[in-house]
Order: C-alpha cells, then structure tokens, then sequence
C-alpha cells in the first residue's frame, strides 16, 4: 500500500482483529505457502502490494516468481493464467479494477470460463481472477463500476463477492483451492484501506489458519421477520446500517449476504422471502438486464404468490456513474435509498 | 537469424535426411487425407440444397489444405509434452502434434467418444496427452500458451510451446501483447503465423501495414524469420533453431511461414472475391514435395502409394469409428459446465 | 453472399418480397444514399458482402470508400466509428459474431456507451453496432450466442433485435438515424440466408422506400388471452409455430416481440400480462442474470398479484453451448421447451 | 526520420525563433500552474487523515507536471480543428491544446458550469470546441482518434489528430491494433508515447521488451521517433514534421518522448517503490528551459515572472469559477444518458 499510509486502529485488540485486504491477503498467503503452484500476477501486485493493497507483503515472502508485476496488457496475462491453470498450477491474476473487462473478457468469457466444456471435462482451469469494483469515491464513469451481473450472466465461471474480514479470507481459500474458474470481486469500499472512507465492520476479528467459506451459500447476516433485503458486498453494511435504524421503528429486517453469485443461493433467498412476503433487492450494479432481475424471478420461478408487494429494486438506474459526488450519491444504493424501499416494501 | 530469408538451398541439397524427408512427407499426407474424408463427409447430407447445420458434420468446417508443411515441419521438433495452442483451423496442426485420430475425428463428428465428448467440435480440439488446444476467436491462442510456457518452465522442464495463428489475426491485439510479454519473460514460446495471404475475404494487402510480419519481431526484441514458398525442409530448419532457442531458455521467436489456402475460408465458400484461384492448383505442396523426393530418390511410386493407402486407412478407421460412436445424450448438456 | 447460393423463391411474388437480410442491406442503402455521412465498416463486408449477408451489394454502389473492409482488430475498427461518430458521420459498424465481443467491448461499453453522458451531453455518438447471433447450426461455444443481456445490462447504447424483414428494415434506418449508438443485433436464424435452416417468415413483403419502426416499442404479433409469451428473435417463430399448435387445444397465446431490449417496452408487457395473469419468456441468451429475469422483475416491480402462475423462463440452462447437434438442442429454447413451459403455466 | 534520434543542436543553437520559444516556455508554465493549483485543492478537504473521496476535488488525481514539454512541442503545431485524445493524465494536453480553463477546471470540481456538467471528471475531459478527449483506459484512447482523422478526411479537410498514450499502455492490444489500421489507411495521425519511465509502480523495463517505443514504428512501416532528454524544442521539431506528414495526406507518425514524471503516479502516492526520486527534482524540464532561454537573452526575471504571474492569473480565476459555481443537482444524475 503506497497511498498516505495511516495507522488502521490502535486500541489493543485481538491479534487476529484483521481490515478486509488484510484478512484477503493472509488467504492467498496461506495457500501460497501450502501450495506451490499458486502464484499472483497482475498489474503493480509486487512492490506496490496492489493499488487495493490486496498483494501487501506478498512479493516479499514469496518473491518475485511467484508474485509477478506484469505489463498492462490484461489480455496476455489472463491468458497466461488460464494457460498455467491448464497445466497444473494455480494461479490468481488481477485485473486491477473490474471496469477494465472490456480489454480482457474475451480470454475471461469465452476461454477461462469456457475450456472446461468445451473440452469435456477433460481440461480444468483452476484459477481465481481477482479484481476491485465499486465507486463512491468519485472515481468516474470507467472505473467505479461492479458489474458482477455481467461475469454472473457468462456461464462458466464461479463468481464471489465477500462483504466482509471473515468471508474475505475463507472465500479466498475456497476458491484458490476450487477446480472452477472463480472470480472473486472485492469492493474497494469494504477492504478496509485507510485512505478511504472508514467502513466500521472493515476491520474484524478473523481467525488465524486456514478455513473456507463455502462457494455458493448466502449467508444471513440479520434475522429479521418483516422484510427480506437480499444485497451484497459494500450494500450490505449499507443495509445493516438501515436495519438498525428501522428497528427503531419496529420495522425488523432480514438481511442477506449473497457472497456467491455462481453458484447462487436460491434456497436462502426462497426460505426468507417465504418468512416476510417482502423483498428488496439492494445492488449496486447497474439494474436492468442483472442482478436485481435475477433476485427477483428466482422468487417468480417458484412462487409470485409468496409476494405480499413489489420487489423493491434499490441499484444504479442504468446510468453511467458521474464523478461529481452529489450526482454520484444520488445513483448509489445508499443508506437514504435503501431505507425510502424498504419503508416503502413493508407498507404495502 | 534476420528477419528476411536469404535464399535457401535447394531440396536436392537438403540438410535433412532421407527417412525425416520422408516423414515430413508422410506427416503432410496423413493431414491431407484426414481433411479429404471430412469435406467428403461434410458434404454428404446437408442438402437438399446446402444446409450449414444438417449432416453428418455440422457447423462451420475451416479446412487447412496447403498448409500442412507449417504444422508438418514445426512439429517435427516436438514431443508430446510440449504444447501446441491452434486456431479455428486447427487439424493439420492437431495430427501433426500426433493427437489420436480417432477421438479426434468422433469430437468433429459431435460423438459421446470424441476428445471433448461433442461438446467442443472442430474449433475446440483439447487434448491433455498431447497438450494441444485451439480456439475459434481470433489470436486468442496465443495469450494461453504463454501460460502453458510459463507452467513449464516454472515446474523446471525443457518443454516449450507453439502458438499458431494467422497472418490476418496478426492484426488484433492479443498478438502485440502476447509477443511483448513472452518476450519480456522469456518465455518458451515459438510463435507461427501462417500467412495464406487471406482473412476470409481480406488480402494481406487490405489487413497488414507491412509486407510479412517477421518485421514486427524487432517490435519485441526477438528473432523473427519469414520462411518462403510453403517449403517444408525451411520450415523444419527454421523451427529446429526455434525450438532450440526455446528449450534453451533463450526466449521466443517468431516464425512466419508465407503458405497456401487451397480450399476456401471455410466449406461452402465460392471464393469469388479471390482473383488467383486458377493458380492454386499447381502450388499444391504435396505433389511438388512428392516430386522433390522421388527427384532425390528417396520416394518410388510403391512406397508413395504405401504411404497414402497407410494414410487412407488410419483415417478411414477413425472415420469408421466417429460414425459408429453415439451421440451425446441430450439430458446430459448442462454436464461438465463445472468440475 | 458466398456460401453455395440458392435461388431464394421462385414463385412469382410482390417485388418487395424480400429476406430479412436484403430487407436490413435495403435499410442501409437507403439511409447511404440519403446521407454521405453514413459508411459501413467491418470484416469481410465489402467484396464478400457479409458473412451473414448484412452488406450485399453495398460496396458496388458506394465503393470502397464508404464501405469498407476493415483488418481482424475489433478494438481499432468499432474506436474509429465511435470517433467518426463524434466528429458528425454516421458510421455503421459490423462485429461479425456478437461472440467476439470480448476483444472489444471497452470501445462498447466503456466509450462508445459513455461518452455522451461523461461530456454532459455535449457530445454525441450517431453510430450503429450491426452484430450476429445466435445458434442452432453447431458452430459451438464461441460463435452461437446471444450475449442481448450482456448489451443491455451496460447503460448508455440502445439494443435493437429484429426478428424478421420488416422491422430489420425499419429499425436499421431508426437505427442510423438516432443520434445516440444502437446496437442492431440480428439472429442469422432470421435472416433467409439460403444456407441455413429455411424459416417461412424470414421472407415477407417489406414497403418499398423509407421507413422506420420506432426503437422501444414491442410489438404484439399474435394477441391472446391466456398467457403471454415475452419473446424475440428466433424465438418468436418457434413461439407463433407453438401459438399455432395449442390454439387447436384451445390455449390462446399472447405473442409479444420485444425488437428493442433499450428502451424496453415494459407498458405493453404489463398490459399484457395483466390480461392474461400468466407469463412465459422465451430467451436464447444465457438465463441467469439477464434477460428473463428482468421481464420477471418488470411484473414484479409493479404487482407481483398479477402473477397467477410462476413466470417460466426458457432460455439457455447456463451453459456454454455445445457443439453436437443433440445437445445444442437440448439447450435451445425450441419448440419442444416452449410448448412444455406453456402448458404447464397456463395448467396453473 | 530514423527509429533513433541523433543528437540534436544544443537549445543555444536553436532551429526556432524567440517568440515561439518562449511561447513554449509559457505553455509549459500555464500548465504546472494549473496543475501545482489542482493539487493544492486537491490536498485541502481531504482530511482528517486522507479520505480519497473527499474534498473538493474527490477520486483519483494523474497530473502530468514533468512532461509539459511533450505537450507544448505538439500542440503548437496544432489549431482548435484539429483534435487530441488523451489519456488518464490529460491535463497537459488539455491545456495545451488550448482548452477554456475555466470549464476545465469547473469539471475537475465537479461543478454543472464544467466541460461535463460534473459528469465525467478529471480522466474524462470532452470539449467539441477544440475536439478534445481523453479516457481512463488505458491506450483506449487511440482507435477513436483514429476516426476523428478517417472523418477530417473523408470531409476533405486537412485536420489532424494527436492521440497520446505513456510508455506502459504501448503494450495493450489497442496500441498495436491502431498504430496498424492508421497506417494501412494512412490516416492524419500523429501518435505520442510519452515515456516517464512508469506505468504506475512498473518501470519501462519490467513492461516493454524493447528499449523503446519509436522500434516499434517499423512493425507498421511508418516513421517512428524517440525524443531524448525531454527537450520541448526537439518534441517541437519532430512534432512539426509528423504533423505536416498527416496534414499533407501521408499518414501517420510515430514519437516517443522520453520524459518525466516529476510527482506521483497519482495523488497520494508515495513512491515508495522508484528509486530514483533524489535526482528528481533536478530533472524538471521548466526550470532547465528558463535557464536555457535566459542564456539565450530571451526571458530575462521581469518576464519569465510576467508569465509566472499571467498563468497565476488565469489559473485562479478559472479555479475560482470554478469553486464559486454550482454543484449539479442531484435529481438530475439521470439526464444525457441519452440524447
Ligand atoms: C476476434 C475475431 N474476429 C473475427 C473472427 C472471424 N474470423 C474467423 S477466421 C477469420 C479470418 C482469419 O484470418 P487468418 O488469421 O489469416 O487465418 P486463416 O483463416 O487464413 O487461417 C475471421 C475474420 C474471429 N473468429 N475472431
Ligand atoms: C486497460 C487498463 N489497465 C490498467 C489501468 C490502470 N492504470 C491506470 S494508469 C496505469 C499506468 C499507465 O502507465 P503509462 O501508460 O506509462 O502512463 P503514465 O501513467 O505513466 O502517464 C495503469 C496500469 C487502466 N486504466 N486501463
Ligand atoms: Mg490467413
Ligand atoms: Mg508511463
């Protein structure tokens, strides 16, 4: 980490108290000591420690073959990825923010994900692409994008979002070590960094060793009886910061964390929603054609009936994202938008 | 090596001996017999008319007649341990890398017994035992055989990787890329581009800044060479040195081999845009490179004959057995999505 | 055309009975011969005149200038329409196989989409993105898609998908003439290419002479009153031929042809629906994230109440699409699925 | 030209007149005024700590202060018709090109009265007036300049268009794709690669395979330059050359100028990875130039303070504009999706 470094938090704690990077970083530590096939490449992953500091300390235990700044030239390292992940070793490569797909998904869509079946089973790519999404910082239009709906909607690859310390590192380790193409996309608003805008569930107690979280279960974050919000990622502390204040007002919500989005949790969803006849679907992707869709007909697949109201839709209106905070704020699923559905959801 | 060709010697005096003469010859008429049986085939049902997606083999068919002394004499220098990543015009390079003919016919034949279980067809060849793959999206090959390189010397073996594309995909970018990094890595990468002088319909003219793209390894740092006239012994000379460089950990080079479309793009293609087509006939490779043998003494008409019936029943079999091989099942078209 | 050419039909017929393909080239030529700002530029579309037939004829008439051949470089062909654009012409652009799109969609998505939000209006990119689709003839994995969710999930490019000769024709002119980019994706199941698969409504009597069908208005092509079939491309005719059987078992469908994606049409779904209380959604494209689940969300954004059955989606199973025929089949959204997914919604 | 740049004259024996010389020098100073403005707003909100969003200019902040020349010696050759695409680092170009500063710098404040009516921000700069543009991709910014110039020809002007990227983007698809169709199209294209010897944390060595970018011109059979020594009269030179070349049909050119990045990569970076940072400060190109047009009796204090205090001027009226204007109304965050 190269930006203004500042201590992340003095008070004594418990040595395993970790920021999300941190604890993303520990992950790929553990598996590359375990392993040595694993190796990370990408763009300012050695001496930088990734600008999302997401390799901090990596090129120094482990060196400069197995932790590989690589030109900018997303297509021929991805592609050197896959092609290592073919025979045998486990790489993680980084694309340095997810916005930058459009260089690159060729080898990520139509190869990476794609090789397994079209060889019919007989080639395996195990290999996690790593890479930043989100905004609210006044990134632009080009670079504070999420875009999970895009790589979830291409067959072929696991897709991981973790929202937190804990599923940071134990989705990291599940899917370094899953035989399947994995892409793990990290919100550059929950790792944690301290030259961002402090998220206070960023930094949390982590256990050390090694442990995986499971691709593809959802996770309720906040039992609740009266409305299921179904999100992900940076939304989710955004949600949980709503749930409290609505509890307040009696109004007591479900929270769900996807974590995965392929394999995708139906049954969580299904079983919530069964519970409270209420949906919001919080996203901070773009919203026609994604995610928020997808939550939805998962519902309508089986049941409209279990629907007491419309689902509430709280993502970005399908517009580009404008730099100028207030214009930025105002497509972001945040706090205000998210209670106004939700209000909204149970009233009806 | 520079990045134009001097004048090679003539066959007659070729530096190779007779039995690898003949191997590369052989190597060519295995690969043309095999593409012989599957136009054939190809054409057999799909009418009435011409029905791109009925008949025994379906779908687009990128045939790669003329252009067997590429694949025959880069190969040549490899085991089955080394990598070879193809294009959407993969077998000559497939049965030159001795990839088995029958899993390999039933895959084209879109049966249960072929290499990716039908699953992948002509432009997804994969297969493990001989480290070969092709892609159908243009120079997107060569980016995962950098990592097929990388792999391999990372694990501490000698093994080396070719990359195959055309001279009309030299244009997109994954070309530059992959050509920059293997060359910064020193990766044991040898680069072919087959130049038959066509993107589909676009001449090299209307797609390449330059004449030949072995100028475009100074871009890199690394040898490049143009091999001419579609002459199997310069091709087999030129990738000897490269594949030595590779093993050696020298790094890449680049190859262009200036060879021959016989057929059209694909089948079913009139080719009416092509103005030469009255020549092609007579640049066939293998009659000019049968005569050149039996010039030297090394090839009669007995063991010419021999060598085509040996083909003819190689691939006859595999054919045979593709034929007679089931058809996927259809309840099983969501496996193998994941491992 | 190049492919083993056949005489289209030879009963005698109106004289603007014309395949979709020629229908679409006759919408170019005019807008070409209208406006000298208009070119026509990608792979094999001059001499060959489209791989698919776009082109036919274009490059005789307009010469090499105007209609142009460009190299095998996705990225620097689709960039230079986008700044021609900017600089007042009207360039058409060919991606052969929407399946390529991975080499280039960062022109896509991330310039040609963007650039007039990020000026704030001040500039504007007249182009349009012509783009094949679709399978059902074994070309496998990488050359069979739809990828129309992929497209519309990205703000900032309408979509527009015809699915026979008239609307190719009308919204290939609306196309040229909107000054913001269209993507213009046409299924090559639709065209009446003689080589492929015969489709009977692939040729039709087209008006001779200008005309446009507006971008984001569906269309109803067969009214019904039991269920609503939300459908486009191919998959219409396959869902008429199945309107056609249940009619005789008393199964009254309700056919809607989206044609464009963006602007979604979403007033005449929920009329529809509304009327019929069931909903089936045919979609070529991969089913997750995408398409079907935004039809779904559209009800379910309003009155999930109008649901009086599950919504069934027939699309493609998340798979990459396979190369042998009865698999590909078993994927497609075919008649037989359709028919299947009908009954047993309107059974409900 | 040559692929390789022989010494030039010393500046005393300079080909360009006075008032062109200090012209640059006053470019150059106008630029590092806006920039040194930019980034002490830029710093003044951001706390406690450094919050990246925060502030009056939030996100992520590429200035250009070192590589002023590069700027200077190509847009001076250059009207408001012709057309520059610039990169994540755009604001030398920017202005330069001539660029209203006050819209200029209301956008980097993300004010409605900017370029953008706050929509796009520091990487994304549209200004129709003196067609200019910029992207935060990487080497993305080339294929649309290529159809600016396909447009300023096929309307029978004369205008060119300079597209600009830094040494690291030359290893992306696009660089090669574009250098390849302008030159086979032989488009009004003047092509910039400004080597500051990073990409990023990357030096040139750990991202390029060859010395430098000007090799590369003969892979697209075009002239290629490096400027050594980030010298605004050599960059001037070359750049009067490329830019009659386009501007009299014969296509496109290729300059590198090897330059400096005097601060960060962004804001914020402490660079604790570059070794190099000591001698730095040595190196900027605008005290070196004063003292070079102060030898040649051209800018003695009272000017050189004249155009110090001039850029001052303008650059604080324009960032006073620009603080003093509006915020965009937040309801409108949906408008110009669509025209
Ligand atoms: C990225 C991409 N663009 C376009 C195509 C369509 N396409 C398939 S083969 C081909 C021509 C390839 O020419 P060349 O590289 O010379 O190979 P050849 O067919 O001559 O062997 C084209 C344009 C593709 N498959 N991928
Ligand atoms: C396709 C893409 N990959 C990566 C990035 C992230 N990135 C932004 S600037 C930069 C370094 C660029 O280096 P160079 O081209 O030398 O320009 P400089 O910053 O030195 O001006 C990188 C990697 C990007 N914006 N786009
Ligand atoms: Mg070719
Ligand atoms: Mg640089």
């Amino acid at each position: 980490m190269t930006i203004i470094e500042q201590p992340v938090d003095t008070a004594p704690q418990s040595s395993h108290r970790l920021t999300t990077s941190k604890a993303m970083v520990e992950g790929i530590e553990i598996e590359m000591a375990r392993d040595p096939s694993v190796i990370y490449l990408g763009e300012d992953v050695g001496a930088y420690g990734g600008i999302f500091s997401s390799t901090a300390g990596l090129l120094d235990r482990f060196g400069p073959e197995r932790v590989l700044d690589t030109p900018i030239s997303e297509t021929a390292f991805i592609g050197l990825g896959i092609g290592a992940a073919v025979e045998g070793m486990r790489p993680v490569v980084e694309l340095m923010f997810a916005d930058f797909m459009g260089v690159c998904l060729d080898q990520i869509y139509n190869h990476m994900a794609k090789i397994h079946y079209e060889s019919g089973g007989n080639v395996r790519v195990p290999m996690v692409l790593t890479t930043a999404v989100g905004g609210g910082y006044s990134d632009g239009a080009q670079h504070s994008q999420c875009l999970w709906g895009t790589f979830a909607h291409l067959p072929g690859m696991k897709v991981v979002v973790p929202s937190n310390p804990y599923d940071a590192k134990g989705l990291m380790i599940a899917a370094i070590r899953d035989d399947n193409p994995v892409v793990y996309m990290f919100h550059k608003g929950v790792m944690g960094l301290p030259w961002m805008v402090k998220n206070a569930r960023a930094t949390a107690d982590v256990p050390e060793g090694e442990y995986t979280v499971p691709i593809g279960e959802a996770k309720v974050v906040r039992p609740g009886s009266d409305v299921t919000v179904v999100t992900l990622s940076l939304s989710v502390h955004h949600t949980l910061d709503v749930a409290e204040t609505l509890a307040a007002d009696g109004i007591d919500v479900e929270v769900i964390d996807l974590r995965s989005l392929v394999p995708l949790d139906r049954e969580t969803i299904l079983r919530s929603v069964g519970k409270t006849g209420h949906l919001v679907v919080v996203d901070e992707d773009y919203q026609s054609f994604g995610l928020s869709g997808e939550i939805a007909a998962t519902i309508t697949d089986v049941d409209p009936g279990m629907l007491r109201a419309p689902v509430a839709r709280v993502a970005n209106p399908d517009t580009p994202i404008p730099y100028s905070h207030p214009l930025e704020y105002a497509i972001l699923p945040r706090q205000d938008r998210i209670e106004a559905a939700i209000r909204r959801t149970v009233s009806r | 090596m520079t990045t134009t060709t001097p004048g090679r010697p003539h066959p007659m005096q070729s530096e190779l001996d007779g039995p690898t003469r003949v191997g590369l010859y052989r190597t060519m008429v295995l690969i043309r017999t095999f593409e012989e049986a599957i136009r054939r085939d190809y054409y057999a049902d799909k009418g009435p008319g011409f029905d791109i997606g009925k008949g025994l083999v379906p779908g687009e068919m990128h045939l790669a007649a003329g252009q067997e002394p590429v694949a025959a004499g880069v190969c040549a220098h490899l085991t089955a341990d080394d990598a070879v990543t193809a294009t959407h015009r993969p077998h000559h390079f497939a049965i030159a890398h001795g990839m088995d003919l029958t899993a390999m016919a039933a895959e084209i034949f879109g049966r249960e017994t072929g290499l990716g279980h039908g699953r992948g067809g002509h432009m997804h060849l994969f297969d493990p035992s001989t480290h070969f793959s092709c892609s159908g999206i243009i120079a997107e090959g060569y980016p995962p055989a950098l990592g097929q390189a990388f792999a391999f010397r990372h694990q501490g073996t000698d093994r080396v990787v070719v990359a195959v594309t055309g001279e009309g995909a030299a244009n997109q970018g994954a070309f530059h890329e992959s050509l920059n990094l293997a060359a910064l890595w020193k990766l044991p990468v040898v680069f072919v581009v087959e130049d038959n002088e066509w993107g589909i319909s676009v001449p090299r003219s209307a797609s390449t800044s330059v004449h030949s793209n072995a100028t475009r390894g100074v871009s890199y740092g690394i040898p490049a060479e143009r091999i001419r006239d579609n002459d199997v012994e310069a091709v087999h000379l030129a990738a000897s040195q490269a594949v030595a460089r590779a093993r050696a950990g020298e790094g890449p080079t680049l190859l262009e081999v200036h060879t021959l479309r016989l057929w059209g793009h694909f089948e079913g293609d009139a080719q009416g845009y092509r103005g030469d087509l009255d020549d092609v006939p007579a640049r066939d490779p293998i009659p000019t490179y049968r005569t050149t043998l039996s010039a030297a003494g090394l090839l009669d008409d007995a063991t010419a004959q021999q060598i085509s019936d040996e083909a003819s029943a190689r691939v006859e079999d595999a054919v045979t057995f593709a034929k007679e091989s089931p058809l996927p099942d259809p309840a099983d078209a969501g496996a193998y999505v994941f491992a």
